[in-house]
């Protein structure tokens, strides 16, 4: 019985690794083949590409440990940094725009919980409507235009350094890693999370107040989203309507190839941080190796069904 | 191709009860200052001209713009302004609507294999030629050239490529990568820092739309090597970038007037006078001075 | 005795148009052990689950210690000191026991999990109820039926209640386990602890319950002091009329040699070998985990064999999917009906004829369908008037006919039945035995794995003993005793 | 019990008469907003226009009762729209063409199904997968650029009339209706995939073979989705790589609109085709209006939401 159990956890380990174990592979072979790949710049660069696509990915990993999906993401992002924008062109100062746009990304993602909880709507569905809503949202707000950013403070945000090495961005993702980490594992919420993920009907019974939880879960993934959103509001030195489009099918890659199970109750947030830098350094190694874009998707999906083909729960 | 006639043809020259001439304008995407641009023209030379405008917009998705056509015709609209979201996908709706005696006039971007009664738009493979132009004088005909594309499949990228890319070879710079970056911003940074990653010597970015080559601008920010970017279309933030020097020049396109000018031959077609085929929309070349 | 616990008085309940309970009255007393008793169906869980705060009462009241109380979540209930282990298992499959034992009342210091204080108490919570052998670390899938049981109870005993509930506790328990249970909850009724005990395990009520309440199609029957109470009378209180025999004889009439199992090897069983003979029942008898369930699987190709050969009438058969299995002959109605046994959203009728759909070139025989399935539902008396009504909607005795109906469809050689009488009433098990009995003359061989040592005893024509994968015994049932199967049970000679 | 069988048929009924409603609603709205609307002309644009969407929800549709999704529906439709259009242009003929169109979305198809049963890949991530290689197989095949039909017989599948008033499309989409009703409630297949997406264990314990099973499901999506390809590409005279980008959300919104849960086991194919029609309509009735294009998604968003809310379960 004993050693049933150290297997078991040695089985999940060992499928857990697979994300790494990958990540490494790849980053080896970059590192032969591109001159250009293993040196601090190109490092930094890719973790600062990849610090959108983990924040919000940081935040589908708890909807998707729920049990539930959230395609929203991409339009929450678009349509917070928009007002994030069009606050400040407004002439209202950094800190109000960027707390309204958190404020915002915290309350759509509520709707989203409310519609999965209360309107018993599947997470699927429901957030595909928002999703529809949000970027016609977006686009009457912005008609169509982008909105320029003049706030030289707000632009530090997305393009300052640290120490003139490390992107802030890259210290976003970190903080807003150690953040959730210790959400998911240390704190009660954090086990509620995955029990509901587990077995909903159960938690329910065991006192788990399923309303409340999947507010509180949506919303972490709407004010993580709306804080990609700002971030890359700032990056860009201006709002775009379109921005995030396509994004959560990338959020959502990265945790499931981190090893989390779509289907709930069972991941890491340290897989789904592997599993954006996976993609990220994909992304730029391709692009280094010079690989015709026409190609660089083929090989970026024959990645996605390698890596979850050695991961997966048999 | 033969496409046999529905017998649902609409009455031609119809017109909104009021009595109001009304035209339709299909966009391709309102994803795109550009065409927000195109519209806003055509709006206001509507307003003028005392006639409806109905905006239809495509998501830059071919089939589902056949369907914003059909759907104009059968709301009998008295001409169609179709701003193709690809040139060789919508013949078969302008046929529908020739057929239901709708004349239809392209904007930006022409339809491939079906006549239209005019056709109005910049000339983007002479666009492409005049970056090119511009980057030979600007670097003395030598250097290495990052070219960023615009969403492969679209006539845009494809006449703007081919425009530079030809003149290009005729001189000694070389274009030493080209990505698509979708004519997004946001690709248009990654995309641009990933390929300085790789090409150390690199003198110049072209990128096929203003929104890509703001992406440029922000990928070389804080490196102190002087890259000259150019853009296409001069939207105001492109313009913009330009005068502050960020840019070194972009290709401007003339959107409001596209839209402006298909609205007036509208108005010219419902009143039975003649229109010129084809009309050239000047493009130049904006630089600080 | 003082002022009872509990008293509920007039539940109404229906769900839409249904009435599911009508006018129910019932009183729990401090230190009492209360059977709460009636057929499948008869809206037992249901009451047990408006006390608990899980539905709301269409009306009537509640009162704990004499005082009206308002329970409309299951938090309520707690804040009361009423704590329940439901029917049906109610765990995270993938978190560890000492994760599910605190599930929704963690153990915090400074706002966060003190993992390290859950895990010595789950370990005191284990060995209260005898499964010290269990890492409190270890996920719940990892354990078995009876197991995961155990943690349910220990987590409803960690509560420390004053009323404690529990609904069919024993259903996938053994002897074993259930003696276990008994003596804690003995300790409880001394320490004067209110305990609702439902079980359709008439022996158990018999042995440790002092009063027994009893419900009829939603009606209060009445209660009644268990000394002294014989058992034809609990059942007619309970299905209004007496039942001939509860465990119907058969004269057996056992043929040629059908099955041959010889060194079957894989998970943890380990060297099974046996001969099943055409009209003869095999029980399966052994502890919790003893590897009933695997070797069943092994058998029916839901698991890799790694060692043995399955012969079936003469031909190897040592199937390698279900598929194959059902091919070559075999039936296997599972121990979990819900997660393995039924389509809860698929009609009784597309239930029953899922192994094999009447069809003609791939197309459905849609009369002839109706024609098989009107012919089980009578065969098994089935109690539903509509074969298109969703299983979900049946009560579980019922549902596990559908289960059984399943398997007589496909005419079996060999039918291998695990716990086929989980949660049935009394009625019901008497109907199911006398299925099996007709089975049996018809010459099916029957492998019947059961926790109820009455039952293996009653039925079995051998009994073959198993103790951690290995079967350690194959004795003849006439005359052998309930402690001779415990013997090689608990691996003793 | 007797009354509570009548009870949850007539409950399932109704809420399955969800979408019928609300289709008749919109139906009677627009007829009285715009007198376009209720033309013989235009009733049969928007069935053409519904026509690819349906075409491919109806495979879809099997997916999801199985409990599966399929993303990769849009990327087949490009690849094996391109594939046809390239063999004619190569010269084949029409039936040659097609019919390897066809057989290549069959067996890409097959490919999700086997990443999903062989590979244990979960669905959704399965088909992400499969659609990143597809798009980019498509663009590498084109080169980007769009390939024009030529052959004047392969144009009428798309854009021919029957009587010279009912579009093809339309009767693609009748007879594949028919075809798929048909095979849903008729036979033992469609059985086992309800079977399957209601408790896959219970199925396979009851000697469903799985894996064949998700091939053949998979399978006639990936067929589908190849004969809306080829349709698509008759009606657009040319093969687009970036066709049917999207599509899969649509199909899925169609699914799920017409009442099919999206956790499988639950569903009928009448009310995709519903699903399917109110979308249409929908799109259709917001151009005849002149509502603005930015507004209109804002309207499809929270018509999606209200339908499901409206349709739910409880
Ligand atoms: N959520 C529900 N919706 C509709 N009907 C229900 C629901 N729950 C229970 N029922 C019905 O109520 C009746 C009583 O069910 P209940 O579970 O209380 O019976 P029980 O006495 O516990 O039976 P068993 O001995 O089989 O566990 C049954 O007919 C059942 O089908
Ligand atoms: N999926 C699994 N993975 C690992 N071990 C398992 C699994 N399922 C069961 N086991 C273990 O295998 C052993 C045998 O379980 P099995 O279900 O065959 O026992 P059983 O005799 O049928 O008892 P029960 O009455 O508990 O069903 C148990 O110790 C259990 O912990
Ligand atoms: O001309 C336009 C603009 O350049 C735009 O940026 C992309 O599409 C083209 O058609
Ligand atoms: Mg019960
Ligand atoms: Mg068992």
């Amino acid at each position: 019985m004993t050693l049933q159990l150290n297997w078991s956890r040695a089985g999940t380990l060992l499928q857990r690794l697979g994300s790494v174990i990958g990540l490494a592979l790849l980053f080896i072979v970059l590192s032969i083949m591109s001159p250009d790949f293993l040196t601090t710049g190109n490092l930094l660069t890719v973790l600062r590409q990849v610090s959108i696509n983990a924040l919000i990915a940081f935040g589908m990993t708890f909807v998707i440990l729920a049990g539930g999906i959230d395609l929203s993401v991409g339009a929450i992002l678009a349509l917070t940094g928009a007002v994030t924008a069009g606050l400040m062109a407004a002439g209202h100062g950094l800190v109000l725009s960027a707390g309204a746009g958190l404020l915002l990304g915290l309350v759509l993602g509520m709707v989203n919980g409310a519609l999965v909880s209360w309107g018993k709507v599947a997470p699927f569905i429901a957030t595909l409507g928002t999703m529809t809503l949000l970027r016609g949202v977006t686009l009457s707000y912005t008609q169509g235009s982008p909105i320029p950013v003049t706030n030289s403070g707000f632009a530090l945000l997305g393009g300052g350094y640290v120490a003139n090495l490390i992107p802030l961005p890259v210290i976003w993702m970190f903080v807003a890693f150690v953040l959730c980490g210790f959400l998911l594992r240390g704190t009660v919420f954090g086990r509620h999370v995955v029990a509901i993920g587990g077995n909903e009907e159960a938690a329910r019974l065991s006192g788990v107040r399923l309303s409340p939880m999947k507010l509180a879960i949506y919303g972490l993934s709407g004010l993580l989203s709306a804080f990609a959103g700002i971030v890359l509001t700032s990056r860009l030195y201006s709002a775009q309507a379109t921005a995030g489009a396509g994004y959560e099918l990338d959020a959502i890659a990265a945790v499931v190839l981190g090893g989390t199970s779509l289907s709930g109750g069972r991941g890491w947030l340290f897989g789904t941080l592997v599993g954006a830098l996976l993609i990220g350094f994909l992304n730029n190694g391709l692009n280094l190796l010079g690989v015709s874009s026409f190609y660089q998707q083929v090989v970026k999906g024959i990645v996605i069904l390698i890596a979850v083909l050695l991961d997966r729960r048999q | 191709p033969g496409e046999s006639a529905p017998a649902a043809a609409a009455t031609a020259g119809g017109a909104a009860p009021s009595g109001t001439p009304v035209v339709g304008l299909a966009l391709s995407t309102q994803n795109n200052p550009f065409f927000v641009e195109l519209k806003d023209g055509a709006q206001k030379a509507a307003k003028d001209a005392g006639v409806q405008l109905v905006v239809v917009d495509a998501q830059d998705d071919p089939a589902r713009q056949i369907s914003s056509v059909e759907d104009l015709i059968q709301k009998r609209v008295s001409v169609i302004l179709l701003n193709p979201t690809d040139s060789s996908a919508l013949a078969g709706a302008v046929q529908s609507a020739q057929r239901a005696n709708i004349p239809v006039v392209t904007l930006d971007r022409g339809v491939d294999g079906a006549e239209v009664a005019s056709h109005i738009a910049s000339d983007n493979v002479a666009g492409g030629k005049m970056a090119a132009d511009y980057l030979a004088k600007a670097l003395g005909g030598k250097g290495n050239i990052i070219e960023l594309q615009g969403v492969a499949g679209t006539s845009a990228a494809r006449e703007r490529g081919k425009g530079f890319d030809d003149e290009i070879a005729t001189t000694g710079m070389k274009v030493v990568a080209q990505q698509p970056a979708n004519f997004d911003r946001a690709q248009g940074l990654s995309v641009s820092e990933n390929l300085l990653q790789a090409n150390s010597d690199v003198q110049a970015i072209f990128a096929q739309n203003d929104e890509m080559a703001l992406g440029a601008v922000q990928a070389l920010a804080g490196k102190n090597k002087k890259v000259l970017v150019v853009g296409f279309d001069g939207t105001p933030d492109g313009k913009a970038a330009v005068q502050s020097g960020e840019m070194a020049a972009t290709v401007a396109q003339q959107p409001e007037e596209i839209g402006k000018l298909g609205v007036e031959t509208a108005k010219k077609l419902i009143d039975k006078q003649p229109v010129e085929k084809s009309i050239a929309v000047p493009l130049k070349l904006l630089t600080k001075e | 005795m003082n002022a009872p616990l509990v008293r509920m008085q007039d539940i109404h309940k229906a769900f839409g148009p249904v009435k599911v309970l009508e006018g129910v009255a019932f009183e729990l007393l401090p230190g009492e052990v209360h059977a709460l008793m009636g057929e499948n169906g008869a809206g037992k869980s249901t009451l047990m689950k408006i006390l608990t705060g899980i539905y709301a009462p269409d009306s009537g009241t509640i009162e704990v210690d004499g005082k009206p109380a308002s329970i409309t979540t299951p938090a309520d209930a707690e804040k009361y000191g009423i704590a329940i282990i439901h029917q049906e298992l109610n765990l995270i499959p993938a978190l560890s026991i000492a994760d599910n034992l605190f599930l929704g009342r963690e153990i915090q210091r400074f706002g966060l999990l003190d993992h390290r204080a859950m895990t010595k108490r789950a370990m005191e919570w284990l060995a209260r109820v005898g499964m010290e052998r269990l890492d409190p670390g270890t996920l719940i899938e990892r354990l078995s039926v009876g197991q995961q049981q155990m943690v349910e109870i220990a987590r409803a005993l960690g509560q420390n209640a004053r009323v404690l509930i529990m609904d069919e506790p024993t259903a996938a328990l053994t002897e074993h386990e259930t003696n276990t249970l008994f003596k804690l909850i003995r300790d409880l009724r001394a320490q004067g602890t209110g305990i609702v005990y439902v079980s359709h395990r008439m022996e158990e009520i018999f042995a440790l319950c002092d009063r027994i309440s009893v419900l009829r199609d939603g009606h209060f029957v009445g209660t009644r002091p268990v000394p002294g109470l014989a058992f034809d009378e609990v059942v007619k209180m309970m299905v209004g009329r007496t039942l001939d025999a509860r465990f119907p004889t058969r004269t057996p009439n056992i043929r040629e040699v059908r099955l041959k199992v010889e060194h079957v090897t894989g998970g943890m069983v380990k060297d099974v070998s046996f001969d099943l003979h055409s009209g003869e029942v095999l029980g399966v008898a052994g502890l919790l985990g003893a590897g009933r369930t695997e070797l069943a699987r092994l058998l029916f190709g839901l698991d890799k064999l790694s060692e043995g050969t399955v012969t079936l009438d003469g031909k190897v058969v040592t199937p390698k999917s279900p598929n194959e299995a059902i091919h070559s002959g075999f039936g296997f109605v599972t121990e979990d009906r819900k997660a393995q046994g039924l389509v809860l959203d698929m009609s009784l009728r597309e239930n029953v004829s899922l192994p094999r759909v009447p069809a003609r070139a791939g197309l459905v025989d849609r009369p002839g369908e109706k024609k098989q399935t009107r012919g089980l539902i009578d065969a098994l008396k089935i109690r539903t008037r509509d074969m298109e009504l969703d299983v979900r909607a049946l009560s579980g005795g019922n549902q596990q006919k559908v289960v059984l109906a399943k398997w007589l469809a496909l005419k079996p050689r060999v039918l291998i039945l695990d716990e086929p009488t989980r949660g049935v009433d009394v009625g019901g098990k008497a109907e199911i035995y006398h299925i099996i009995n007709q089975l049996a003359e018809q010459g099916v061989a029957i492998l019947m794995i059961s926790s109820e040592l009455p039952e293996v005893l009653a039925m079995s024509d051998r009994i073959l003993v198993m103790h951690e994968g290995r079967a350690t015994a194959l004795l003849e049932a006439h005359g052998v005793t309930q402690e001779a199967v415990m013997t090689a049970a608990t691996g003793g000679k």
